[in-house]
């Protein structure tokens, strides 16, 4: 075990599949200089700067010639810096990406991860905080990965890169600097949740930094005497439905909560999705449907608090009484 | 060439009656090929003068009008034919249709459904071969549209800057869909703004198979000797209308009997007769593609329809097996 | 009243708009031949080439300058020919015109009407066919219309020019031929959602070509003895909250079907809703998350069924029976 | 000139502590601006000999470097230190701050947050101008790092078809973020692309703001005669690490120093004592311009913060006042 920053375990996990495969190559802008979020941090000095590849400003075409990678026998890594700029190439990622294997019928394959952080981010303003992981689980062909801890961070990024598929992968800006301890070799499957705290009385799911969010609003209910259960999906697409489901039936009340605007959020197809399933009661609990502000009052409009979460538990759930 | 005119003649045949657009109705006729074609009838001398000098380990990337590329890369007729008529023995298994026609087996990377798109891939998969030390090139071709799209931009400079093997291609058939491509063009054009990126550029005559081979192999020569990037800039005419269902009413009737007068098939027959070709001999080049084409158009219609099930294959490994 | 295709409605509120206000212009590839299914059909010759804008194959720049047009004092309508080719222009669209309003504290605004059409398409494969009305929903600052008939596309049209801030405007492809009767005048507010079908057992949701598909299954539910409830949104930015959920207080059984794939499709948000605010039991419809196929029995795994409809209301709605 | 180094030094000092970035621990004290900053120190002399040829009412997009643009284009300095302060008396009411700083008064329509975002939206902008018969013209300023961006193409070609008025600024600091430049991108640069898409373009010394003035006064002048778009590229150098947090490293220092022996508030005050302007009357300049920051600064730091409910405000005219 060894204790990292949530961004030292991601680029702990690259370097040893870049020393496994020399098939793996990062690319995007100033990855020399380690990232801009350290991310890479040693990554050009291990490896040369024809596998960890500083690019011009190209958005479109760092995405575009990383699928042409892949297709040529590489197993790209690209680095968007902010999922806000990835935005300059969504046709590469969605039209080029995601649907090669399928429109050719199976003749090739695109390993590919992506790495676009997500959130906000201290006073970014509306260019530069926005979690946009709904629109890529909405896209057949993309896998989405959304790690809240160090260890996800290594083990899932591991998981991504031998995927063999494109790998949305999102880190949160807010969370680069978090520490916790990492097993060496840990391999977490894409599509398997994580049970941080057992309840019984009403299930919290989440991702990426709401999980903090719930596990806080999860001790504060039990002050209230009641029970929640926190999930951490950990990966959207695919999302562990046995999981989450299982849980919904059990405690017969649902909390979904992301940082993401909570209209058309990813939360609203957990949420559809338990009430179909199981018929259990739901909540979401997501930002408003407003562009981040750089001044703090406005910003923090855009953040979900523990009180919030708290108030939608307790708002379905009766602490005790199971239907 | 002959092959490909004998492909792309027989499918439009095949596709009339097919999808519907332009505003116009849907035939009452139920077509062989449903989907959009793009045809590259007129414009065959591009496709087969630079396909000449790679192998099939080279790799291409397309654009929408991708046949002639597919065919002269060296991709089986039978697949193809298939492919179009959205069949499960097709080279896209019936996923893709024209549009994305492909064969990864002899390096054909994809025909593409949006403009440019395949720039970036060339350069991406040039850059591949060039990591993995392998002694192969890219040919990336591109339409005179696509020279106004920013991806042709990026992948130029991307190609200079890490001194990547792929010979990019403009094959100029002077329009965009309906709109003609020199008013929508600033400067002179994709030779031009090459240069200004920093690679070298060649203009020649795309109806001339010859003048196209000649050059192409210089190109490709200095691309495979590790000279970086080079763009070809070719000159044809599109015979057809932009898509299977265009009239392609909107040229000067004047202006396209103007181009059929220099039909590439027919310049580079009339060369061969001048140096003594016997005319039998240069029939008999036409009469096996006819054959080749009838008999990949037959086994085509009698081959099955994807199974439903097929859908829902070739998308992707979550490790999960959730598709829904 | 006249008989109008679904494009030749769209065609005449543009034509009224343009006489109306000189601040009026369109941009688009091909526009001067009246676009590529006869939505701009005679528009460049009464309005000139200077109003009606023929371009160069930009969409980032399209979508882009048309937000400085905006600024500048017009009214741009951009023509993106498919959605698919719009995520060529993502970062204009989503970065640019949806946030400068906020961005810049209201110093200015952003009157666009962003047309690009959706939909399976005879045959048009993975890139020509998809449905992503779900995206523009989750993203402040765009407004998002979906009609399904001539008269709404008329009268939407003309709403989504006066609405004075970004509206994302999605056509069906195969709705274009469709012929109905359209008043002259007819302003068909945003957000506000039309009863197609009274009902009493189970309300279907839907928009854009899926209504169609509701209005037959409500026909055939209704020889089953089933009384549905038939509401085509129209809009889903904003979506009429009061007509859904009162239905679906009303009938306790909701049912969302569009084209969409399903997963994150903008059904889940309507399901959800729903479910957090009126208990109802709900179910979805849409595409499976696959990319779209060529062949014909690909392509129709696709197509959102008749059939599909009735079995989802069926397993809701006890005929007869309210809770 | 002056006013922009005064602006940038005291905002450069009021962030200190803010945004973590850069793999750096936010510090314990909180700052007076949070967001990042991008100085634009030393390249003053470009923002002022550009916008000395521009009236208020024509229009200019910027950059994420975009302060001195602003000020230059004559911005209020109060709003415009609120805003970085995050205040309700801010020109985008706290809402935007450094990276979307704008001042639509007088014709300053943004900052912006994505590389090369603001060239479409400035030919757009020119269009409307042209079609609505106006006088005035655009002025596009963006940085080296663009010209590898797809929009730079598509822009600058888009300006040429239809002719449009405006003057591109290729403000050329010859870095990236912490990126040099010159390695990234094939070719000559800005203005060898330029006049390869047809728009006539000239180099200058961007530190020399008298050299800026004049070769802006001719382009500026050809532009609003209705000759179409121009380009000026101009050589200057970013002072300051790539953002506010940053300390710029991974610069030789030795090239750092050479650099700033060619600061253009040197420059030009060296010229002005040469032809003989009184030292006193230079230092009552930067006086100026020093009480003119101290009393924004102060302002800025007493004005009030926005009230939360103004979140939800400047969003979007639904019909239906839904937010969520
Ligand atoms: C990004 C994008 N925009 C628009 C289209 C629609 N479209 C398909 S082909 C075409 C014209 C392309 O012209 P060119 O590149 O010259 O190729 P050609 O059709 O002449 O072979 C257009 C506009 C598209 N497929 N992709
Ligand atoms: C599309 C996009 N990609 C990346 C970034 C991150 N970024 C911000 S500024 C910058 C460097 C820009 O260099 P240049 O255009 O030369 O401007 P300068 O910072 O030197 O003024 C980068 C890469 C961004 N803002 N937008
Ligand atoms: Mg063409
Ligand atoms: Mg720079």
């Amino acid at each position: 075990m060894a204790l990292m920053s949530y961004s030292q375990a991601a680029a702990t996990a690259l370097a040893e599949a870049m020393r496994a495969d020399r098939n793996v190559v990062a690319l995007g802008e100033d990855l020399g200089r380690g990232g801009i979020f350290a991310q890479y941090r040693g990554l050009q000095q291990e490896f040369g700067a024809d596998r960890v590849i500083d690019t011009p400003i190209s958005e479109s075409t760092i995405m575009g010639a990383a699928v042409g990678m892949a297709l040529a026998g590489l197993r790209p890594v690209v680095e968007m810096r902010v999922v806000d700029f990835a935005l300059c190439a969504i046709d590469e990622l969605v039209n080029q990406a995601a649907k090669n294997r399928y429109m050719f019928g199976g003749q090739g394959r695109v390993p590919l991860v992506v790495r676009m952080p997500i959130g906000l981010w201290t006073a970014s303003a509306a260019q530069h905080s926005q979690s946009l992981e709904a629109w890529f689980a909405h896209i057949p062909g993309l896998t989405v990965v959304v790690p809240s801890a160090p260890a996800d961070n290594y083990g899932l990024l591991h998981s991504a890169l031998e995927s063999g598929d494109p790998v949305v992968y999102l880190e949160h800006k807010e969370l680069w600097g978090d520490e916790g301890e990492v097993e060496p070799g840990l391999r977490v499957p894409l599509g398997s949740a994580r049970v941080l705290r057992a309840g019984s009385d009403v299930t919290l799911v989440s991702w990426s930094k709401a999980v903090r969010t719930c596990v806080d609003a999860a001790s504060e209910l039990a002050s209230a005497g009641v029970s929640a259960e926190v999930i951490d999906l950990r990966t959207i697409w695919p999302w562990d439905r046995a999981t989450v489901l299982g849980s919904a039936a059990r405690t017969g009340a649902l909390v979904v909560v992301h940082e993401a605007v909570q209209v058309g959020g990813f939360g609203a197809e957990i949420a559809a999705s338990a009430a179909e399933e199981t018929g259990c009661r739901v909540k979401r609990v997501g930002a408003p449907r407003i562009p981040s502000g750089y001044s703090k009052p406005l910003e923090d409009e855009s953040r979900v608090t523990v009180a919030q979460v708290v108030a939608a538990a307790r708002s379905l759930a009766a602490p005790g009484v199971h239907p | 060439m002959a092959r490909i005119r004998a492909f792309e003649n027989a499918a439009e045949i095949a596709s009339q009656g097919g999808v519907q657009a332009w505003g116009l109705k849907t035939s009452a006729k139920p077509a062989l090929v449903r989907g959009p074609l793009h045809l590259s009838t007129g414009q065959e001398a591009v496709a087969a003068g630079v396909c000449a000098n790679l192998t099939r380990k080279d790799l291409l990337t397309s654009t929408h009008r991708g046949h002639g590329h597919t065919l002269a890369k060296g991709a089986d007729v039978d697949r193809m034919m298939a492919e179009l008529f959205g069949k499960a023995t097709g080279s896209n298994r019936g996923k893709g249709g024209s549009m994305h026609i492909a064969d990864f087996s002899v390096g054909m990377l994809g025909a593409n459904g949006v403009v440019a798109a395949g720039m970036p891939i060339a350069v991406g998969a040039a850059q591949a071969l060039k990591i993995r030390g392998q002694p192969e090139i890219v040919a990336c071709f591109f339409g005179d549209g696509a020279v106004n799209r920013g991806p042709f931009l990026e992948a130029l400079n991307w190609a200079v800057v890490y001194g990547l093997p792929v010979l990019f291609v403009c094959e100029d058939n002077r329009i965009s869909a309906t709109t003609p491509t020199g008013p929508m063009t600033g400067g002179a054009g994709a030779a031009a703004r090459a240069e200004s990126i920093g690679v070298p550029a060649v203009r020649v005559d795309g109806n001339d198979v010859e003048a196209v081979d000649a050059a192409a192999a210089r190109l490709v020569a200095e691309v495979r000797a590790g000279s970086g990037p080079r763009l070809l800039h070719a000159l044809t005419y599109r015979f057809k209308g932009h898509v299977s269902v265009d009239p392609g009413a909107y040229r000067d009737p004047a202006e396209v009997a103007r181009a059929l007068e220099s039909d590439p098939l027919t310049i580079a027959r009339d060369r061969l007769v001048a140096r003594g070709v016997a005319a039998d001999d240069i029939a008999a080049i036409d009469a096996a593609a006819a054959a080749e084409i009838d008999a990949a158009m037959a086994a085509a219609a009698a081959a099955p329809l994807p199974d439903p099930a097929s859908a829902y294959t070739d998308i992707q490994n979550t490790g999960a097996g959730q598709w829904r």
